[in-house]
């Protein structure tokens, strides 16, 4: 119980971080980006090239910081893999939705990402090829926190969870302490208002995708440290952060972060009540019973 | 369209704001304003009214670019507005305020003050400018902009507008669904920017 | 022919049988005519699959198709396309123990066969193998889907029989973003060992998970897992208490001579899984159908499987020589007792054959062969279960 | 040339037969406009309930009853009904994007049912149907696969006259008055609540009988049948051929698709709205742009 509880809490950490975007995305661009969840697979692989690259120019940078399983060039490369990824969030935004945008209609949109998702995907596949591939071989046993009730925690999950509480109180500041933020939170309750307050919405959209591509990389990345990357590892959590986007409500940030940990925890729970098999359709009953009780989400506003 | 243009002030030789033969909206779902050729002169209150549905709130809409042209022609002050983007018609001297979700529910007063003039020259000294004009949103600086009365949110949707410095002010049905109280203290703050030389045009 | 050959394990399975069909046509070729094998892609996909198949009987006419890898494509092809309109089919590669029961209720109509052992043979070996470790109970990670949740079925009955707890069985349903909740569970259940039925993608996640959280190194695992990805990325240091199950070949020259001639005729060694059955399948159907005439029916054709499959026969070599000689055979209406890549094939009545098995583990070099398990003990362990 | 024969036919089958999920899908999109994100629930549901009533029985496994054929697919067309009134119940109210998501929620949670629950619906390896209706009496392959193309046309012509009367009646264009302004329906006093609730349930009651057929057509269903692709190969279908008459060409032009994303008759399909759910207003242009 307890154990379900906290393990549900640290991959929570990782679906808010890779939902806070997404929940932008849709509401401002209004369309289900089914191609927002490659971002965190073109994350992960780039830290894995910055990462190779570091560690040979500077093998000092190699050494893991134990008891974690990261090193200092991994560390450094995520920096940079979250730049990457949101440069080309930003460059498929340009390449494709902005030129369909420009003429068709959201479902057009729906079926353009899903021609991204399958794009992205098979280029990674290309790139690294099908097999599953590790930041460090080491594996990083569990730290026994209490016998009874049993709770076992990986010191990785530990670093994950802090590190993604840190990037979300950092978002927070932005978007609470700057005009910039202001505008970012105008855009994603009002996009016309917005425009006509005199905010420019292509640059908020660009800023949009930086931010969901960058937060995506990390998401991507701390996934990728306590499990392992492949080129399906995008693609497996659509379906999570869909469901954090919804029952947050779509278009608030908080609701996605608020979202992202429901989804962890209730799939660690659910083995609980349910048989092991059932566990894809334990977001979906989220997805529903929230919005039964709460139609817009958990923090989503009736919209227009 | 049958809407009829009064004007408080008499047409002065060269209008602030000039509208001829505009055309605007969609066949499908919105009533389509029709040739509409309208001048307003500087300080003027001009306001348009006109039966539900007959494409009043429309017009005010293409001359913001919030919905696009299809013909005609919008001039502020001697250049050619037509059918520029929304969010640069505040730098050249128009405003707009909409009838309803016209401010930012979930920010605060402040904060919704401060996305305005974010492109504005001297924007502190305009913030505390509009701070002075309108005390009861000083009062609720760090209240969510949803929370207030309608008045008030009324308020804080014409402060955002007046933080661009408009030369011209757009209003949608300023005074739907105000107590009749509150709508006339809309009217009157209206009549009174015309006094600092701002063209007002609302429908009704 | 219908197989997967847009994915990658499945091209050299095609290859192999394509390869047959040359040395057919080198050794004369099919009463005197060429075969011409028409190959259609099935993706793994059943619809696919089931279209592929229907284009060949309708518009190639063929009365024999060869295919596919997937039970789950396998099977539509089978009751909706080859049983109604009489064409024979035989697979290198599918396992499902469904078939049999098709077989049995007579919905295949005698027209179906395949070279590869059902689950039985691995599910019932992993309990063997345990039960010879000493472990009294095991936790079974399976799965989810119809190969998983048919071997581990197969397992767990073996392990009970075997007088083996099993303290758990927890589905893997792929394409999740973790496992975590999965492994907690049957970390609960405190087993001796846990037995895998996974592939790769899944089983890495699980594997590494199961360790990290202090889960036993003791494993007994399926065939799918005997990939270098498992070994490299769960470390080696690991996997010393891993004991993989598969079937294998008879050791018999036959056998041990066609990783040699694939070689040969390749240029690489025969290391994916699937391709002495697939030679044989092949083979199998190929001089069945000599022996049945060029005309003949898919019904024709099945009759004559046993003729090439008779123990009593003289011995056929799989090569190009072997064909020529079985032609000369069967055409004066002889048998002969096919000797091919997995063996001396005997089929049952339901079309399905028995194999011995092996067990193997990750060593550096790769995969590690341990105990040789001949196909007398594991008809004798199966039998001892029931 | 009976093989041509024999494979279009067989082609045919398969488009007439999804054909009739697209006329239950462009009921709910087209006229209602009810995003369904989970036709392959309902789909499913028709599939699997077919093969439990009318399967043969095996051991360890519920269902099996041998029912008649018709009474077999009645059931599960009543099955796809049933499942769509409780989920239209839940999820009828939520709009747009949230009620495509709910229900696609539905469709994975019911694949997750038919891939677990084994004594059910047989998990994984899927669920054994029974002999195709009549074909052993038919005995011929070919003639048998052309009388059940008919059959499988006919069930398609049934559907697409009753949509067709459906659609003109003052019912049908109730149905459209909510999709466009459901306010305003409200205000002459319709029930948009009932009246979309039974579209909805109508709209599945027809993708229950395509999957039936499919069923049948197999003689074996499983839950990789179920896949989401299937929900989306639909509608792109529906999409792209906006009006009724031209279902079976959709399926040729779902191929268009990646390469031709604003349609197959770009100038024919009215301006679009920025600032209304453009979705609702780009479907009703491209359909009435293509209705003779």
């Amino acid at each position: 119980m307890i154990q379900n509880l906290a393990d549900g809490i640290l991959t929570g950490s990782v679906i808010s971080l890779g939902a806070i975007g997404l929940t932008l995305i849709m509401h401002v661009l209004r369309f289900a980006n089914f191609s927002y969840a490659e971002l965190l697979g073109i994350g992960a692989y780039a830290a894995l090239v910055f990462d190779r690259l570091l560690s040979a120019l500077a093998p000092a940078l190699a050494a893991a910081f134990r008891p974690l399983t990261l090193t200092g060039s991994l560390a450094l490369a995520t920096v940079l893999a979250m730049a990457l990824t949101g440069a080309s969030a930003v460059a498929i935004d340009r390449m494709v939705f902005r030129r369909i945008r420009a003429r068709a209609d959201p479902l057009s949109m729906v079926f353009a990402s899903f021609g991204v998702a399958l794009i992205v995907r098979n280029l990674i596949t290309l790139a690294f090829g099908h097999r599953a591939q590790l930041y460090s071989n080491d594996i990083a046993f569990a730290e026994v926190v209490s016998r009874d009730p049993m709770l076992l925690i990986k010191p990785g999950q530990v670093f994950v969870l802090v590190a993604a509480v840190v990037l979300m109180l950092a978002l927070h500041l932005i978007l609470t302490r700057t005009t910039f933020g202001f505008a970012l939170r105008a855009v994603a309750e009002n996009p016309t208002l917005a425009q006509v307050a005199g905010v420019r919405l292509a640059a908020m959209v660009t800023a949009i995708w930086l931010i969901g591509g960058a937060l995506s990389a990390a998401a991507g990345v701390f996934y990728a440290l306590t499990n392992h990357l492949s080129p399906a590892l995008g693609h497996n959590f659509v379906l999570p952060l869909f469901a954090a986007t919804i029952a947050g409500g779509i278009g608030s940030v908080y609701g996605a972060v608020a979202g992202g940990f429901p989804v962890g925890i209730a799939s660690g729970l659910s083995l609980m009540i349910l048989p092991s098999g059932y566990t894809p359709a334990m977001p979906f009953l989220i997805i529903l019973a929230v919005l039964l009780v709460r139609p817009h989400g958990l923090f989503g506003e009736a919209r227009a | 369209m049958t809407a009829s243009a009064t004007s408080s002030a008499t047409a002065a030789a060269a209008p602030v704001l000039e509208v001829a033969g505009l055309e605007a909206g969609y066949a499908r779902d919105l009533p389509i304003p029709q040739a509409i050729s309208l001048r307003l002169a500087r300080g003027s209150l001009t306001a348009i009214i006109g039966p539900n549905g007959a494409g009043k709130s429309t017009l005010i809409k293409a001359i913001a670019g919030v919905v696009p042209v299809s013909a005609g022609r919008v001039t502020l002050a001697g250049r050619d507005i037509t059918g520029i983007r929304p969010d640069r018609m505040g730098p050249m001297g128009l405003a707009y305020v909409p009838q309803t979700d016209n401010v930012f529910q979930t920010l605060t007063v402040a904060e919704n003050l401060a996305l305005a003039p974010r492109r504005t020259a001297g924007r502190a000294a305009r913030l505390a400018e509009l701070y002075a004009l309108f005390p009861p949103l000083a009062a609720k600086k760090a209240d969510r902009a949803g929370s207030p009365s309608g008045g008030q949110r009324q308020m804080l949707a014409v402060a955002m507008a007046l933080a661009q410095r408009p030369a011209v002010l757009l209003m949608d049905e300023p005074s739907a669904g105000l107590s009749p109280k509150a709508a006339g203290a809309v009217l009157d703050l209206a009549r009174s920017l015309t006094g600092q030389g701002v063209s007002v045009l609302l429908v009704e | 022919m219908v197989y997967p050959t847009s994915i990658d394990w499945g091209k050299p399975i095609a290859e192999t049988a394509l390869w047959v069909a040359e040395m057919i046509n080198a050794a004369g070729g099919v009463d005197g005519c060429k075969v011409d094998v028409v190959v259609r892609d099935d993706q793994a996909d059943p619809k696919v699959g089931v279209d592929a198949a229907e284009a060949l009987v309708d518009l190639d006419k063929v009365q024999l198709l060869i295919g596919t890898v997937s039970s789950g494509v396998t099977i539509p092809i089978l009751t909706s396309v080859t049983a109604p309109a009489g064409v024979m089919q035989i697979s290198c590669c599918s396992s499902s123990t469904r078939i049999t029961a098709l077989a049995a209720d007579g919905t295949t109509k005698g027209l179906w066969f395949r070279t590869f052992a059902t689950s039985k043979v691995q599910g019932s070996v992993a309990a063997l193998l345990a039960r010879d470790a000493g472990i009294r109970k095991v936790t079974i990670f399976q799965k989810n889907d119809d190969w998983g949740q048919d071997i581990a079925r197969l397992a767990a009955e073996a392990f009970k029989g075997a007088g083996i707890e099993v303290a758990g069985q927890v589905a893997i349903t792929d394409g999740q973003p973790s496992y975590r909740a999965e492994v907690t569970e049957a970390l609960a259940t405190r087993p001796e060992a846990v037995y895998l039925a996974l592939y790769p993608k899944e089983g890495i996640s699980v594997v590494r998970e199961w360790i990290a959280l202090g889960g036993t190194t003791k494993m007994i695992g399926t065939n799918s897992l005997k990939s270098d990805e498992i070994r490299d990325a769960v470390g080696l240091q690991y996997l010393a208490d891993f004991i993989g199950t598969d079937t294998s070949t008879p050791r018999t020259d036959s056998a041990a001579a066609f990783p040699t001639t694939f070689e040969t005729r390749f240029g690489r060694p025969p290391s994916g899984p699937g391709l002495p059955n697939s030679f044989d399948a092949a083979a199998i159907a190929l001089l069945a159908y000599h022996a049945a005439g060029r005309g003949a029916t898919g019904a024709e054709i099945a009759a004559k499987v046993p003729l090439v499959t008779d123990p009593a026969g003289e011995k056929i070599a799989g090569d190009v020589e072997g064909f020529r000689r079985a032609m000369a055979l069967l055409s004066e209406g002889k048998s002969g007792s096919y000797q091919g890549g997995t063996g001396a094939v005997v089929f049952d009545r339901y079309g399905d054959v028995t194999a011995p098995a092996v067990s193997w583990t990750f060593g550096p070099g790769g995969v590690e062969e341990r105990r040789y398990i001949p196909l007398e003990e594991v008809g004798a362990f199966i039998a001892a279960l029931n | 040339m009976i093989g041509v024969i024999s494979y279009l036919a067989f082609f045919a089958t398969m488009a007439g037969i999804l054909a009739i999920a697209v006329l239950g899908l462009n009921l709910q999109w087209g006229t209602t406009g009810l995003f369904n994100g989970g036709v392959v629930a309902f789909f499913g549901a028709g599939a699997y309930g077919t093969m439990i009533l009318g399967g043969r029985p095996e051991p360890g496994q519920f269902g099996g009853f041998e029912a008649p054929f018709l009474l077999a697919v009645a059931g599960g067309v009543g099955l796809a009904g049933l499942v769509a009134w409780a989920v239209g119940l839940l999820t009828l109210r939520l709009r747009h994007d949230y009620l495509a998501i709910a229900t696609f929620g539905v469709a994975v949670a019911f694949e997750s049912v038919t891939r677990n629950a084994e004594w059910l619906t047989g998990g994984a390896k899927g669920l054994r149907g029974f002999p195709r209706p009549f074909e052993a009496a038919v005995g011929d392959p070919f003639l048998y696969g052309l009388l059940f193309l008919g059959a499988v046309l006919e069930a398609l012509g049934l559907a697409w006259w009753g949509l067709e009367r459906l659609t003109a009646s003052p019912y049908g264009r109730a149905l459209r008055a909510i999709r466009e302004d459901e306010e305003a329906a409200r205000a002459i006093g319709k029930n948009p609540a009932r009246l979309r609730l039974q579209a909805f349930v109508v709209g599945a009651m027809l993708m229950g009988v395509s999957g039936a057929l499919y069923a049948t057509f197999y003689a074996f269903i499983r839950p990789q049948d179920l896949a989401p692709i299937l929900t989306f190969q639909l509608w792109a279908m529906q999409l792209y051929t906006g009006s009724i008459q031209y279902i079976l060409i959709g399926l040729v032009i779902v191929l268009m698709l990646l390469w031709r994303p604003e349609g197959l008759l770009p100038e024919r399909i009215g301006r679009r709205t920025p600032n209304r759910t453009a979705g609702t207003a780009a479907a009703t242009a491209s359909k009435e742009a293509t209705t003779p």
